[in-house]
Formats: C-alpha cells, sequence, structure tokens
C-alpha cells in the first residue's frame, strides 16, 4: 500500500526577547498578546457601556435638565458607537481575540500561534482600528448617528448626525478592524487544524476550541461582505458614486446620485451580520460547555451532537442573514426562504441548551462563580433564543420588528449571554493566566447583581416591544400608544441599568486586586482536564511546555469515569489498556 | 445540605417571568385589522415557547438544587445518549413545525394583496408622511424622486396620462374607509422610513428607489398614530402621521376636497387640516344650507367663495372692507349688516372659540385664484427649461 | 513523496498554459464575431469556468492535493452561490418595480462613447 | 504503520473523513503556511464575490443604459478600432506570468534557487507590465472618454453612471492584489537566492503561486463579465 509520509513536524520559532517592551509590550506570545487583546476590549467595552446609561437616562427621563445637553443628534451618536464598540470592537474582539489567543494554542497543545508575527501585528492593527474609532468623537460633526446597522441613504445624508467624518472613521475603523482579525483569523484557524498536539484529534477538542474554530471561520468569510460594504459606502461617500444610492431629494436639495439600490447594502450588511452575532455566541456556546462541565464535576452530555450542532449552526447562519430585512421591502417571497432555514436553526440550538441542562442531570455540581455564570448564561440564552423564534417567524417579525422587542431579544442573547459567558470564562482562566486566585466574595456579589441586573433590565424590555414602542426613538413624548405604565417600566429599567452598570466597578476592582493580592492559585483549581491545566508552570511560560509537547490519550470531559480514583482525568494520563 | 441560592434564584426567575407575563398590562394593542392571524401565530408561539421555557427554567433549577457537590460523589458517566438526544431532536422539530406552519400561510396572505383592494401610496420624506391615490382611473402616474420640486412635490413624470386625476394629500392625515383592503404602497423621497400603526399589525419600510408595499383591512372605525419604525435621521422620533379609519361616506366627501394633481398644477391649493376641520364644523352647522363655497350662487346667501379679502357692498349702500372683524361680526350678529341683495335669513349659531376660528380658517383657503401669483412667474421660466442638475432651492421644511 | 511536495511534469503545465490561451482567445472571438443572447451568455460562462477549473485545479495543485482539503476549501463558497442567486431574484424584482412605478425606460439604448463616434463620423465621409 | 503515515489508496470518502478525524494535522502534508493561504485566499474569495455581486445588481436595477463594453475598451490601432485589444493583451501577459509561476514552483521543489529567482522575477515584471497597463487603461477612459467614477465628465454621458464607479472600484481592487503580488514576489525571489528557506522545501515558493495564480483567477471572471458583458 502505497503511502504519504507527513513531511517533517513544524515547530513555532520561538521568538525571546530580551527587553521589558519586547516582552510585554511588543509581545508576540499569544498569552501576552491575549492580554493585551482583553484589555483593550473592555476599556473600549467601558465607553460602551456609559454611553448606554446615558441613552438610558435620557429615554426614562426625557425632560431632565441634567440631560439637556443631550440631544437627539448625541442620542443617535450614542446607539451607534454602543451598538458598534460592543458587537464587534468589544464581544467578537474579546472572545476571539482574547480567549482564541489563549486558549487556541493552550488547548490544542501548540506552543504558540502558528505564525506569532503576524498574530501581534493582529493586536497592533486592532488597536489602531480602536483609536480610529475613538477618533469619531473628535471630528467636526461627532460620530456618525447612523445605526450600528449603517443603513444607507441614512448613513451620508444630510439629515444624519456625523455625516461630514465620523461616518468615514467609522468605516475606515472596520476595515482596519477587520485586516487585523483576518491576520488573528487565520492563525487561530491554522494552529487548530495544523498544529494540535499528538493524540488531540479534532473530536477530543474541547468545545471551547470548537466554539472558537467555527466562529473564527465564520469570520473569515463573513468580514469580506462587510469590508465591500464598507468600501463601496466610502466611494458613496467621497467619490460621489452611486452604488447604494437612488435619486433623492433631502432636505429639500436634489443630490447628486442616481439609480442605485439601498437594499445591496442591507443584504451585504446582515451576510456578514447574521454570522457575526454567531461569531459572537459560538465561542460563548463553547466556553460555557466547558465550564458547565469542569464545575458539574461531569462529561459534557452528547459531545458528538455538540460539535456538530456547532459545525451545522455555523452553516446554517450563512443563508439565513435576510431575517432582518423582513420589513425591508425585499422581494416578498424571500420570506418562505428565510424564515424556514432561520427556524431550522433553532433546532441545533435548543440541542445544545438540552445538553447543557442535561448534563446537570445526577451531576456533582460545584456552585463556583464560574458555574453561576454558566447556569445564568443558560437561562438568559434560552428567554434570548425563544424571542429569536418570534422574530424568526417572518410574519410575528412585522409587527415586531423595529420595536423593543428585537432590542430585548439582542440584549437577551448578546447583551447577556456571552457577556456571562466572558464573565464566567474569566473567573474560570484567571488563574491559570496570572498565577491567582480571583476573589470569591466579590465574583458571588458582581454575579448576582449583574445577573439579576440585566434580566431585570431586559425581560420588561420585551413587553415594550408588544405594546408598540419603536427603537431608536430619542423620546417618544406624549403618544397613545404610550402609556404612563410604560414610562414607569423604562424608569425602573433605567434603575436597574444603572446599578448594574456601577455593579462592574466591582469586577475591575476585582480583577487588579486580585492579580496583586489574591490567593496563589494552584496548577489546576477547578480540577478541569484540558491541555491548559497540564502546564508544567503556572502561569505557563513563553512557549508553554518545557522541553516535551504533551500527548493526548483521551477527550477532555472524562469526569466522573467509574472506577477511578480521581474524579476527573486530564487529557494527557494514558487510557488503561482494555481488560 | 447547604442551600444553593442559584437554584432559588433560577426558579424565582422563571416563575417571575411567568407571574410578569400575566399580571403585566403591556400586550398588544386590540387589533384593528384583519391580521388577527398575526395574533393567533404569536399566541400559538407563546404557548410552545413559553412552556418551553418553564420546563427548561424548572428542571435546571431543581436539578442545581439536587445535584449539588458531595465530597467523594462521582456524578453518573454518561457521555451520550442517542435515544434520548434523537427524540428531543424530533420534539423541537414538531414545535418548529407547528409554530411555523400558520406562519407561513399568514405571510403568504400578507404579501398577495386581495384583488378588490384599492391602492393608497405613502410617501414618506424627511421627517414627514405625504399620500397619494390613483384617482378616478384606478392608476397611478408614474412619479420618480428626480422629478421632485417645489411645484411637484410628488415627483409626478410629467405628461404621464394616468397621473392627471392621482390625488395627493400634502398633509401627514390620510383618511381611508372602514371594511376595505387596501394596498399601500410606499415610496420614500430621501432615506428609509417605515409606516406603522401598532394596531394595524402590518409595516414595511419605504425604500427610496424602488416602490414596496403592504396590505390590510381596516376594521375599527378610529384615529390612529402612524409612526416611523425605521432610523431615518435626527428626527426619527417626531415622524408621526395619522391614519384616520372612517366610513366610506365621511372618507368620499374628505377625498373630494382633495386636490388632483392636474388641480395642482393648475393651481389648486389643498385644504389645510385646520380648514378642513373648518369646513366640516360649517356643515354640521348647516352653513352650507344657504351659502355655497365654490362661487355658485344661491338665492339664500352669498357664496363664500373668495369671501376674505376685498369689499362688500351693503343693503344700505355703503361698502364695507371684508376684514376679519366684518365676518366674526356677520357670523355672531348676521344681522347688524346685511348683505346687497339678502334679506335677514340668516340665523344665529352657537359656536365656540375655536369652532369659529376654524371656520375663519376655512373661508381663508376659499380663493378662486389661489396665492400663487408671486412665484409664477419664476416657475413659467423653469417649465421649459429643461429639468434642472442640481437644484438649489429648497423645499420649506414644516418641522421644526 | 510527499516530502517532495508538488511536483508534477512539466508537460502538463505548459498543456494549461497552451490552453488558457486558447480558451481566453475563444472568448475573445465571442466578443468579435458579435455573437448575442444566450449563445454569447452561455459562451462566455463557459469558457470563463473551465479556464478558472483549470487554473485551481492545475496550476494550484488542487487537483492533487488530498480531499480533505478540497473539501475545506469548495463548499463555503456555496454560500455565494445563494447570495448571487437571490440578489438575481431581487434586482429584477427592484428594477421591475422602477419600470412599473416610476416610469422608467424598460429598454433604453446606449449612448456610443466619443472616439466611437469619430470613427464611424470617418466611416461617412 | 504510525497513525502519521496514511494511506492515499482509499475512496476519497474514507481518506476525507480519517484525516479530518486525524490528530496532529488535517491537512496531511499542507504545510502550516499553504494552509494559511488556502484559507485566506477563500476569504479573498469572499471580498471578490461580493464586489461581482455588487456589479450584478447595479447592472440588473439600474434603468439607464449600461455602456457597450467593446466599444468603450476598444483601442484605436492605425485608424481601425479594434475592440478590447488591450485587455486582450493584459490578459495575455496575466496568463504568461502565470505559466513562468508553475514553472517556478517546480524548480523550487527541485531545489534550483537560481531558476526560481528569474522565473519569480519575470512573473514580477510581467505582473508589473500588467499594472503598467492598467494605468494607460484608466488613464485612456478617464482622459479620453471622460468616464468617471461617479459618472461622467461634461458631454459624455454614456449612461448609467455605475459604469464607472464599478469598473474602476472592481478592477482597482483587482490592480492593487497585482501591485502587492509584484512585491510579494519579488522579495521571496530575493529570499530564496540568499538562502533563507533553505532549511525548508521550499514551499515558499508554492505559496507565494497560490497567490499568484488567485489573482489571475479573479482576471478571468473580471475579464469575462466586464468586457465581455
Ligand atoms: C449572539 C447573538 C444572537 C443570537 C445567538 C441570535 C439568535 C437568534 N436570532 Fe437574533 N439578533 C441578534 C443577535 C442574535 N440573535 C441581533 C444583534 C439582532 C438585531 C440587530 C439589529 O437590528 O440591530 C437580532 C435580530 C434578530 C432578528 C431580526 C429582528 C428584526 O430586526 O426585525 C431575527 C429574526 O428572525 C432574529 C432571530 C434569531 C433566531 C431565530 C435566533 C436563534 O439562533 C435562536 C435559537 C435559540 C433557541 C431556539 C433557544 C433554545 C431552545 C430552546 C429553549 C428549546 C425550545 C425551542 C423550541 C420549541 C423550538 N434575531
Ligand atoms: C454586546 C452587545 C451589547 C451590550 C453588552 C449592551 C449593553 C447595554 N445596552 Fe445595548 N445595544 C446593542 C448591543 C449591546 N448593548 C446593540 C447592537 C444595539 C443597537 C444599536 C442600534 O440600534 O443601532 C443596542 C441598543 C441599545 C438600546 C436601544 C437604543 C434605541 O434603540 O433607542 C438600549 C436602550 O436601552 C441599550 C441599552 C443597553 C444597556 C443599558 C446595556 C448595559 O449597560 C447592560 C448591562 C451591562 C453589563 C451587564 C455589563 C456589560 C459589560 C461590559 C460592557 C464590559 C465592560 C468591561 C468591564 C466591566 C471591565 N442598548
Ligand atoms: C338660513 C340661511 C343662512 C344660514 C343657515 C347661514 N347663513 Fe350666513 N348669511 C345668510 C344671508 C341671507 C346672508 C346675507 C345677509 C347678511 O349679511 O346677513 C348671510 C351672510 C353671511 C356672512 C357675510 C357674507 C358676506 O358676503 O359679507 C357670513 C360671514 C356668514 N353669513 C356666515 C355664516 C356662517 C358661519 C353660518 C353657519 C354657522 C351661516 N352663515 C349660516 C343666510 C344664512
Ligand atoms: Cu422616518 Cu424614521
Ligand atoms: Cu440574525
Amino acid at each position: 500500500m502505497a503511502t504519504v509520509e507527513v513531511p517533517y513536524q513544524e515547530t513555532v520559532p520561538l521568538h525571546h526577547p530580551k527587553t521589558w517592551i519586547g516582552k510585554y509590550i511588543f509581545s508576540q506570545d499569544h498569552k501576552i498578546i491575549a492580554v493585551q487583546y482583553g484589555i483593550t476590549a473592555m476599556a473600549v467595552g467601558l465607553v460602551a457601556l456609559i454611553l448606554s446609561e446615558f441613552m438610558r437616562l435620557q429615554i426614562a427621563f426625557p425632560g431632565w435638565e441634567f440631560m439637556n445637553f443631550f440631544t437627539a443628534d448625541h442620542y443617535y451618536q450614542a446607539i451607534t458607537m454602543h451598538g458598534m464598540i460592543m458587537v464587534i470592537y468589544l464581544l467578537t474582539a474579546f472572545l476571539l481575540g482574547a480567549f482564541g489567543n489563549f486558549c487556541v494554542p493552550l488547548m490544542c497543545g501548540a506552543r504558540d500561534m502558528v505564525f506569532p508575527f503576524v498574530n501581534m501585528l493582529s493586536y497592533w492593527v486592532y488597536l489602531l482600528s480602536v483609536i480610529i474609532l475613538m477618533i469619531s468623537y473628535f471630528v467636526p460633526g461627532g460620530p456618525t448617528g447612523a445605526g450600528w446597522t449603517l443603513y444607507p441613504p441614512q448613513t451620508i445624508t444630510p439629515g444624519t448626525p456625523g455625516v461630514d467624518w465620523g461616518i468615514a472613521t467609522m468605516l475606515i475603523s472596520l476595515a482596519v478592524f477587520i485586516v487585523a482579525f483576518t491576520m488573528g483569523g487565520l492563525n487561530y484557524i491554522t494552529t487548530i487544524l495544523q498544529a494540535r498536539t499528538r493524540g488531540l484529534t479534532l473530536m477530543r477538542m474541547p468545545l471551547t476550541v470548537w466554539g472558537i474554530f467555527i466562529a473564527t471561520f465564520l469570520g473569515l468569510i463573513a468580514f469580506p461582505a462587510l469590508f465591500v460594504s464598507a468600501v463601496m459606502m466610502l466611494l458613496d461617500k467621497f467619490l460621489k458614486t452611486s452604488f447604494f444610492m437612488p435619486a433623492i431629494v433631502s432636505l429639500g436639495s436634489k443630490l447628486e446620485y442616481s439609480g442605485g439600490q439601498p437594499l445591496l447594502f442591507q443584504h451585504l450588511f446582515w451576510f456578514f451580520g447574521h454570522p457575526e452575532v454567531y461569531i459572537v455566541a459560538l465561542p460563548a456556546f463553547g466556553v460555557i460547555s466547558d465550564l458547565i462541565s469542569v464545575h458539574a464535576r461531569k462529561n459534557i452530555f452528547g459531545y458528538r451532537m455538540m460539535v456538530w450542532a456547532i459545525v451545522a449552526i455555523g452553516a446554517l447562519s450563512l443563508i439565513v442573514w435576510a431575517h432582518h430585512m423582513y420589513v425591508a421591502g425585499m422581494h416578498p417571497s424571500f420570506g418562505f426562504f428565510f424564515a424556514t432555514t432561520t427556524l431550522i436553526i433553532a433546532v441545533p440550538t435548543a440541542l445544545k441548551v438540552y445538553n447543557w441542562i442535561l448534563t446537570l442531570w445526577r451531576a456533582n455540581i460545584r456552585i463556583t462563580v464560574p458555574m453561576l455564570f454558566a447556569l445564568a448564561f443558560v437561562l438568559t440564552f434560552i428567554v434570548g433564543g425563544i424571542t429569536g423564534l418570534f422574530l424568526g417567524n417572518v410574519i410575528i417579525d412585522i409587527p415586531l420588528s423595529d420595536t423593543y422587542f428585537v432590542v430585548a431579544h439582542f440584549h437577551m442573547v448578546m447583551g447577556v449571554s456571552p457577556i456571562l459567558a466572558i464573565f464566567g470564562g474569566i473567573y474560570h482562566w484567571y488563574p491559570k493566566l496570572t498565577g491567582r486566585m480571583l476573589n470569591d466574595t466579590i465574583g458571588r456579589i458582581h454575579f448576582y447583581f449583574t445577573f439579576i441586573g440585566t434580566y431585570a433590565i431586559y425581560f420588561p424590555m420585551h413587553y415594550l416591544g408588544f405594546i408598540g414602542v419603536p427603537r431608536r426613538y430619542y423620546e417618544t413624548g406624549i403618544s397613545e400608544f404610550y402609556p404612563v405604565a410604560a414610562h414607569n417600566l423604562n424608569k425602573f429599567i433605567t434603575i436597574a441599568a444603572l446599578i448594574v452598570g456601577v455593579s462592574q466597578i466591582l469586577f475591575i476592582f476585582n480583577l487588579v486586586h486580585s492579580y496583586f493580592k489574591g490567593k496563589k492559585a494552584p496548577a489546576n483549581p477547578w480540577g478541569a482536564n484540558s491541555l491548559e491545566w497540564c502546564t508544567p508552570e503556572t502561569p505557563p511560560r513563553h512557549g508553554n511546555w518545557e522541553d516535551r509537547l504533551p500527548t493526548v490519550h483521551r477527550w477532555a470531559y472524562d469526569f466522573g469515569v467509574p472506577g477511578e480514583e480521581k474524579d476527573h482525568i486530564p487529557q494527557t494520563v494514558p487510557r488503561r489498556k482494555a481488560s | 445540605m447547604r442551600i444553593a441560592y442559584i437554584a432559588v434564584i433560577l426558579f424565582l426567575v422563571t416563575v417571575g417571568s411567568v407571574v410578569f407575563n400575566f399580571t403585566t398590562p403591556f400586550h398588544f394593542d386590540a387589533i384593528g385589522s384583519n391580521w388577527e392571524l398575526i395574533d393567533i401565530t404569536v399566541y400559538i408561539t407563546f404557548i410552545i415557547c413559553g412552556a418551553a421555557f418553564v420546563v427548561l427554567g424548572l428542571l435546571m433549577a431543581w436539578w442545581v438544587y439536587k445535584f449539588q457537590y458531595q465530597e467523594g460523589k462521582f456524578a453518573e458517566y454518561e457521555p451520550e445518549n442517542a435515544t434520548l438526544e434523537s427524540q428531543l431532536t424530533i420534539v423541537t422539530t414538531i414545535g418548529v413545525v407547528v409554530m411555523l406552519a400558520p406562519g407561513l400561510v399568514a405571510w403568504n396572505d400578507y404579501i398577495n394583496p386581495p384583488s378588490d383592494a384599492y391602492e393608497l401610496e405613502v410617501y414618506s420624506k424627511q421627517w414627514n408622511w405625504m399620500y397619494r391615490f390613483p384617482g378616478a382611473d384606478g392608476i397611478f402616474g408614474a412619479a420618480h424622486n428626480k422629478y421632485v420640486d417645489l411645484d411637484n412635490p410628488f415627483g409626478m413624470k410629467p405628461g404621464d396620462k394616468y397621473g392627471e386625476d392621482d390625488i395627493l394629500i400634502v398633509d401627514k392625515t390620510v383618511k381611508i374607509p372602514v371594511d376595505r383592503p387596501v394596498k399601500v404602497l410606499l415610496r420614500s423621497q430621501d432615506v428609509l422610513h417605515d409606516f406603522w400603526v401598532p394596531a394595524i399589525r402590518a409595516k414595511m419600510d419605504a425604500v427610496p428607489g424602488m416602490v414596496t408595499y403592504f396590505w390590510f383591512e381596516p376594521i375599527v372605525e378610529r384615529v390612529y398614530e402612524v409612526l416611523c419604525a425605521e432610523l431615518c435621521g435626527r428626527n426619527h422620533f417626531n415622524m408621526r402621521g395619522e391614519m384616520h379609519v372612517v366610513s366610506m361616506n365621511e372618507y368620499s366627501t374628505w377625498l373630494n376636497d382633495q386636490v388632483t394633481w392636474a388641480g395642482l398644477q393648475a393651481g389648486a391649493v389643498p385644504l389645510s387640516p385646520e380648514a378642513a376641520l373648518g369646513r366640516d364644523i360649517a356643515n354640521e352647522a348647516g352653513c352650507f344650507a344657504c351659502h355655497s363655497d365654490d362661487g355658485r350662487a344661491l338665492d339664500t346667501g352669498p357664496t363664500w367663495l373668495d369671501i376674505w379679502g376685498g369689499t362688500v357692498e351693503l343693503d344700505d349702500g355703503t361698502t364695507r372692507v371684508r376684514d376679519e372683524a366684518y365676518i366674526v361680526k356677520s357670523i355672531l350678529d348676521p344681522h347688524a349688516e346685511i348683505v346687497l341683495g339678502y334679506t335677514t335669513t340668516m340665523t344665529t349659531v352657537e359656536l365656540t372659540e375655536e369652532e369659529l376660528q376654524s371656520i375663519l380658517d376655512y373661508m381663508k383657503s376659499l380663493k378662486s385664484e389661489p396665492a400663487k401669483q408671486e412665484t409664477t412667474e419664476e416657475n413659467d421660466s423653469e417649465s421649459t427649461a429643461p429639468a434642472p442638475e442640481v437644484d438649489s432651492t429648497t423645499i420649506p421644511d414644516e418641522e421644526p | 513523496m510527499a516530502t517532495e511536495g508538488q511536483q508534477h511534469p512539466i508537460k502538463i503545465y505548459f498543456l494549461i498554459w497552451l490552453l488558457l490561451f486558447v480558451l481566453s482567445f475563444f472568448s475573445y472571438l465571442v466578443d468579435f464575431y458579435h455573437l448575442e443572447g444566450n449563445l454569447r451568455w452561455f459562451l462566455i460562462v463557459f469558457f470563463m469556468l473551465l479556464k478558472a477549473g483549470f487554473i485551481v485545479a492545475i496550476f494550484m495543485h488542487m487537483k492533487w492535493e488530498r480531499f480533505a482539503l478540497i473539501f475545506g476549501i469548495l463548499t463555503p463558497p456555496l454560500a455565494l452561490v445563494v447570495l448571487m442567486f437571490l440578489m438575481a431574484i431581487e434586482s429584477d424584482y427592484a428594477w421591475s418595480t422602477r419600470v412599473v412605478y416610476m416610469g422608467e425606460d424598460p429598454a433604453p439604448k446606449p449612448e456610443r462613447p466619443a472616439h466611437y463616434k469619430k470613427e464611424s463620423e470617418k466611416k461617412d465621409l | 504503520m504510525t497513525d502519521t503515515t496514511l494511506s492515499t489508496q482509499e475512496s476519497i470518502f474514507t481518506s476525507t473523513a480519517r484525516d479530518w478525524s486525524s490528530d496532529m494535522t488535517t491537512f496531511k502534508g499542507v504545510p502550516w503556511g499553504k494552509a494559511m493561504m488556502w484559507i485566506f485566499l477563500l476569504s479573498d474569495t469572499f471580498i471578490f464575490t461580493c464586489f461581482l455581486v455588487g456589479y450584478m445588481v447595479m447592472r440588473m436595477t439600474v434603468t439607464e443604459a449600461w455602456p457597450v463594453a467593446s466599444e468603450v475598451f476598444a483601442l484605436t490601432v492605425w485608424g481601425v478600432s479594434v475592440p478590447l485589444l488591450l485587455i486582450a493583451i493584459m490578459t495575455f501577459i496575466l496568463i504568461t506570468s502565470s505559466g513562468t509561476m508553475a514553472m517556478a514552483v517546480n524548480m523550487g521543489y527541485q531545489r534550483r534557487k537560481w531558476a526560481v529567482f528569474w522565473l519569480m522575477l519575470a512573473t514580477a515584471l510581467l505582473g508589473a507590465s500588467f499594472v503598467g497597463m492598467q494605468c494607460y487603461e484608466w488613464s485612456k477612459l478617464i482622459i479620453d472618454e471622460g468616464i468617471r467614477p461617479w459618472g461622467y465628465a461634461e458631454n459624455h454621458d454614456l449612461g448609467a453612471p455605475q459604469f464607472g464607479s464599478i469598473f474602476f472600484m472592481v478592477t482597482g481592487f483587482h490592480g492593487l492584489h497585482v501591485s502587492v503580488g509584484v512585491i510579494y514576489l519579488i522579495t521571496v525571489a530575493i529570499r530564496v537566492v540568499r538562502g533563507k528557506y533553505d532549511h525548508t522545501n521550499f514551499e515558499i515558493v508554492e505559496i507565494t503561486g497560490l497567490y499568484w495564480h488567485f489573482v489571475d483567477l479573479v482576471w478571468v471572471f473580471i475579464f469575462a463579465f466586464f468586457y465581455l458583458w
């Protein structure tokens, strides 16, 4: 039998710098890059968080003198920046940039990403995109106020705040972000596909890596659509091309456009945008799967199904995009197609939810802080997911689209669940990353504030959607569809949001304080199995594994195997010979 | 066993959500159209999803409580259970089908307006609504943003024969008859907008560069607030309109007062809402028993056409300037000054201050020669020239 | 064997090279002879796909890769096929609303470019 | 047989399933850089296809006339207007460069460094002349035909303004790829003769080749859709 010999095993050329700057600033170590990504994403996320508090204050207390400076223009600029930062610069960057960088090489048993230099560049380009985005606030006219969906013609017509320069910085920043993402993403994918350690088959990989893998892949093929639409929009704005711009009379004067098709942008945007929501959901799914399994001391239920569900969700997510456009005036018959594909996605997603819950059955649940976040994730994701089912069914979307029901849906499923997953993941991996435990009590307080608080924000918001409160309203004014009770509800929501926002200080305090004063962490505090807990040192050094790469003998979920001494068996432990 | 607070919290959150759902006053507004199928689909979805939520939420709370950590205990080792997983898949699929099926049926209705539906065009612009009816021939004339200018607010295509009788309503209020299906065509002058009345359930974006539609049949006579549901710039939240669902009678009289495109070109000015109100009041007060408003000379009383301004000869031979004071006096005290050729047949009618004001507004609008004279000259020279490339003229904006 | 990478007889490269020229020439002829309608459409796409196929299969060595890679690279673009197909349907729909409601000309005659005009003028003289 | 060796005689389905479920590498025998380049090209495919979908939508939705490509892109040689002459030459050049690149890859695996160097340099030169011709074509369109990205110069109206915009955008993006490719080729060629890759298999040449062929591939589509349609 003819055989092919696999070529020499490639190794990462590790670059060990001598200087402090080389080690911690222009570092090529994936763990440092992960931290850099994480800190930048959190910093910019904090900006978005503060913006959201201003938005909430405006919505709840429209006439309040304190909010007088906050004009409609400011409001629209705030929602745009808030939405865009949260989705792209916080969630995508955190889940893939920080978790991706940290988890992928460690969990694959690699020394680093396959191309550490490109990986480093990825971070610096990401930072550049963040800076360009922040410059928005200092250009004449301020940032764009077109909504994070940036629908033309509105984005570049004079009736919108920030049409002069804000829109340009936004689009350029997005394009730069995409370049950064591509550099990082290619690395993650190649590392996962080509640089796993001996014995680690794809079907033995922890689900976190699976989630990151599929999400990154989705990103690599979805971001191009955003890139293209950003380029075309920039040309429309500055060269006066008419890709998205038909003949328009804007505020009384004719613009020099003709013949463009605004819907093209929407299609391209959502061809990117829907996969994007799964880009932020899939890594979260993965992280949660691992957290639940580890802290419940039980194997994840239906691992194989979980993997295939991730793959199926990823594949399907590419053909459901127009469920965001049911009321956009697209070809009417598309409704049938997209409603069907959208609801089909619910089946693999539902299976994942079942499997998380079934993992709890007859488990041996340790209620640690990461586990708290994981449990809360499951509940909020169920709520967000089933409201997604409402919206996915095209005819129900007609009355609900563009109301607070949608706002509630996507905050539940994106603004709460993956954020909870991020928090959970941080509490889980912080010991490995820093060698210190996070403070448990502060963690619990932070959790209850965050979970109950956000639930209180978004659950009632669905009902505002039912009575018809439209989204993106600076103020509703006196209106028959808006009863007094709704105003009161809004005040309640705002107060909850303020409390949640302030409570995040606990988290930041915990991060900083524990870094210096936290309890020393053992190598494997949670008794987990996956490779990152098997590093010879905590925190792992540059290169992760001393002189030998680990060898994997089993999947990452051997918890509570009958007949064993310990309730967990790390992946590196060889299997007993079958007797 | 230590109490797992999180189990309690999960339980409370699940139960609390259900309680909130049943006690909250916030549910769909009473339906005002034929789309109860939407409500039914929502209802079905609510039941299925709600059940799934409650079951899963409670299971989670219960299991977290029940299977707490015990030192030395091992969890059950059960990597896979193919039967259970396939059963769950089937149950979920059935759930999805049950939700989707009525939805798709309803969608089929939604995109196929009935053949007896009449058409109404909603023309949106930052940040206002305008409306157009196809007029007597039932066919809209072609209209395109490139033809829009001061005298052609709808962008009617010049020379389109179907366009002449189109009825143009340059106002945010529209009236439509109850119990008649209407196909709403949406066009936009600038950016995306979305014509939306929550109680009607139906909505659709207006997209510049194309024409979109939806249909419904109003079933309740009521005044509805029209919202704009698609972000359209800094005044999006203020872009309101009104849709009056009225009896066929009221609709026809109202429609008769509106100007056609031909009329508008000839210089007719559409009735302002205040004036229309005034006309309604005058109608109810019975003024039209004796007065006409279109110049017809009735024996009973002088016509109201051109009543504002100018002079009138009285039966005492004097000539009187018809200013506001005179007219108010004529209404409130009809026998004080009598117009030449008439007698004191006019009766005094009880009118409130506002009603009187509305009537005056209406009278002001009754002009045989519209007040466009200042602009006509300019326009004439413009209309012979080819459509201007870049139009610097600015349509005065009604919004603040 | 694989340690030597993608090594193949030089002959096949020359063959494909030649084929690419021939096919390009054919598609050029399609234009030169002013073939119109479905035939033109078919021929252009046919030659295009053939050329693309040769480049990917031979020059980029896809033919000799293991199917694991081929599969990984060629399936995702199916999503693009869906996008393209749906966009074609919708564009046609948008176009029809422009013709029906906006009074646009369904079959406008293209202008000739300046240098072309000069040519024909010359010929007329 | 260890798990690093694998059979080539299985059916493609078994072999694919085995590759995907094996450890260490999924794409057997594919170096890291090459795998990365393939995935990058997949991503780039999405970019170009999205551009082309944009082009399709423009052409199908505009109601103004679309200029006739063979007239606009005709070249007048000795007083005769030959349609698409320049484009034909450009296509010829790009295909030639693809050929030289393929040879370079072949030479690389034979470790004939200087042959690789000269062939890659030839490829780069051909690529550069392609870009040069594109510059010429652009300037001709802009100066002689009055075509602008936003429409047309005065007295040059040929119909739909999207014609120029989409053309300049897509060919510009392609030209950018070619230019980057030229730089990439030259860099790699120099590093090859300098011996930077002596410890490897010279797969870097193949990787560069993948990129270059991809650029040629895109041109195949542009040629068909923009010039022949
Ligand atoms: C992480 C992000 C994320 C995720 C995972 C989802 C998941 C889903 N989303 Fe969501 N969505 C967004 C983020 C996300 N969404 C955002 C950001 C927007 C708005 C963008 C904007 O306009 O600004 C949006 C908007 C949005 C719309 C458009 C609304 C509109 O604008 O009119 C629609 C419509 O179909 C939709 C549907 C869905 C569906 C069907 C799912 C499904 O995947 C959900 C699947 C999950 C479940 C089904 C729950 C688990 C299952 C069970 C509990 C079992 C019970 C189930 C059955 C009986 C079937 N979403
Ligand atoms: C990840 C996504 C995400 C997140 C986390 C949030 C968080 C919040 N959002 Fe956001 N929101 C969006 C995504 C998100 N949002 C999007 C996409 C839109 C649409 C924009 C548009 O219409 O164009 C939107 C719009 C939107 C609206 C609608 C505006 C309108 O239509 O008029 C409102 C109104 O209440 C709102 C409120 C809030 C509040 C109160 C919070 C929070 O304050 C809730 C509580 C916060 C937390 C629980 C913690 C969050 C943690 C971080 C942010 C990390 C920060 C770092 C550290 C703590 C170190 N958001
Ligand atoms: C029964 C018949 C009758 C009714 C009903 C009637 N009018 Fe008159 N109106 C007359 C007659 C006759 C005159 C002319 C004599 C006069 O000036 O009083 C007149 C005159 C007027 C004038 C002055 C006209 C002028 O040309 O100077 C006004 C203004 C007027 N009416 C308003 C009203 C209004 C408003 C109402 C309803 C609330 C009304 N009328 C109802 C018979 C009527
Ligand atoms: Cu019009 Cu919003
Ligand atoms: Cu979506």
